[in-house]
């Protein structure tokens, strides 16, 4: 077989590789299964992504959640929309949206700690963002009895379409300015 | 109040307070620590039926703001250094988690807007085909039908840890300011004199007397009552000054 | 738009559904989600599968069990054994056990309803059940678009030696023990 034709079978054992995994796909785990050095895949896997990018192709090659995974490509969601098998819904609500910041910042974090943050119970809605399977169990606090630790999934970088944790938007550019931090103390302080 | 803020039932005592603040602070001169306080009350009534651990919650932001709107109206109060730094320390603890709030509130608006895009992209979850099902190794191996019932039974057990652990059992204020306010009216119409002790003698909770203070309060500025007080720390009394209707 | 480019889009649109769809997905059904007629989608698909016979690919678009779906082409086998092998070790194991007993329990049950219960999202260990034939989906909650839901096989009860479901252990057998009890009580004791 001739180099291009090695390149060739690689990417198409690639391609094989990335459709039937369930979660992205790590270079690593490529490489072991394909039996090739990382860096012929990554070379296989620009060309892959390069093909689909062609818009007679409805699907895609994305990195997310830092591996490899089929996409639909996002003008084809209406269409999805009306196939919804279990409904890709994921429209959360303003609670979930903040629960799930907080876990995102902050893991791995207890309930009870998200609840003192939110000064509401939070653990319906934490129970809830795990079914869903934006955030998961990853252990106790200290050691069994205590307090389960939860941290962001796979599912959830995916989502959000970042490749990794330190794609976040940086929480430090969200922190209120003085005039915010100014108004809502002239709130606490205005006499009435 | 003419201001319409959709409340979200999970949103508790801080995101409540903080979605009050931000309705206002469209036109920050107009902020009134009175309106807030008062909305903040009517939120409280809204939620009488909540669970007790977010009723809790809610009384330590209502016992806060009330501390703060007491303070504000009776400025000359001789209260000694330590209870003023106490009184200080309690308000800066609820500016600080009302910002902490707010940041991941603003951020989860970009997680939102994130979300929202990133469904548009579905990615595919089904996994092996059943033309590569006889490469997966089969998970239970070691199947047999007791190992599987206790397995349900543990994961039934691990649904019954309580969700919502019933910590606190303070009750909710069982009046409003303004039913307080009523039942103070009342009884002055009885008495025409009373301590407010005496006004206060059936309350339950800690809060309801707090309610009953701010119903005192009102009844003062809008000129149904005088109070006097010889000392700090001496009996309130109250004296009826009109007639209510 | 030209004609060809109308059956472009349609295909990239056909494309994306097959790929999320996790049952083989009929020509019936993509019409509807596609809003095409059955004869234009016919020859969209066409098209596709052709496109995908080319060696370079190594997922092609097979029509099977009455639909379409995407399959991985034979040659890529051994590639994907040693990924399945890697995949699914034996942490699995408990989860998969966990998630087989509440569709054992239950059925026939939702996949939406068996993450409710076991309070993480197990919508991959029902498919990885669903691919080792122990569980199949056997109808909906009411209607078309409702959750599927999953009920075990024969081949499941073959596996445990037992003649039906009515030979499962009853669970009287199996109440939580008096540690179990305690623990439970402990923790609403720290609480308080």
């Amino acid at each position: 077989m001739n180099p291009s034709g090695v390149a060739e079978g690689l990417a198409a054992a690639l391609e094989a590789l990335i459709l039937v995994a369930s979660e992205p796909v790590t270079l690593a785990q490529l490489s072991r299964a394909a039996e090739a050095t990382e860096r012929d895949c990554e070379l296989a896997l620009a060309e892959l992504q390069r093909r689909y990018c062609d818009s007679r192709f409805g699907i895609e090659i994305a990195s997310l959640a830092g591996g490899y995974r089929f996409v639909t490509k996002a003008r084809h969601h209406r269409a999805i929309g009306r196939f919804a098998e279990e409904t890709f819904d994921v429209r959360l609500s303003p609670a979930a949206l903040e629960t799930l910041a907080i876990v995102a910042y902050q893991q791995p974090i207890s309930r009870r700690r998200v609840s003192a943050i939110r000064g509401v119970n939070s653990d319906a809605v934490m129970r809830m963002l795990a079914v869903k399977g934006y955030i998961h169990p990853v252990g106790r606090e200290n050691s069994a009895g205590s307090a389960v630790l939860f941290a962001t999934t796979t599912l959830f970088l995916e989502r959000l379409g970042l490749s990794s944790l330190a794609d976040l938007p940086a929480l430090a550019e969200f922190e209120p300015s003085v005039e915010v931090a100014e108004s809502i103390e002239a709130a606490l302080r205005e006499e009435a | 109040m003419a201001y319409e803020v959709k409340l979200d039932i999970y949103e508790g005592p801080i995101g409540i307070l903080l979605s009050l603040i931000q309705a206002r602070s469209l036109d920050v001169n107009q902020i009134s620590l009175n309106e807030l306080v008062t909305s903040f009350l009517a939120e409280i009534e809204l939620r009488r039926a909540l669970d007790l651990e977010v009723a809790t919650e809610f009384l330590l932001v209502a016992a806060t703001l009330m501390e703060i709107k007491c303070r504000r109206l009776l400025p000359g109060s001789e209260d000694d250094d330590q209870d003023e730094d106490d009184f200080f320390d309690e308000r800066d603890v609820l500016i600080a988690r009302l910002l902490e709030a707010k940041a991941y509130r603003d951020v989860s608006a970009v997680f939102a807007a994130m979300l929202e895009e990133g469904i548009r992209r579905v990615g595919r979850r089904v996994g092996f085909g059943p033309e590569v099902a006889h490469l997966v190794p089969d998970p239970l191996a070691s199947l047999n039908a007791e190992r599987l019932a206790e397995a349900y039974v543990a994961v039934l057990g691990r649904n019954e840890e309580p969700e919502m652990p019933p910590t606190h059992v303070t009750p909710l204020p069982r009046i409003s300011v303004a039913e307080a306010r009523r039942r103070i009216a009342e009884h002055l119409a009885r008495t025409r004199r009373a301590t407010f002790d005496e006004v206060v003698r059936d309350a339950e909770a800690r809060l309801d007397v707090v309610v009953h203070f701010l119903g005192m309060l009102e009844l003062f500025k809008l000129g149904e009552v005088d109070i006097t007080q010889a000392l700090a720390g001496a009996p309130i009394e109250l004296r009826l000054l009109l007639e209510s209707a």
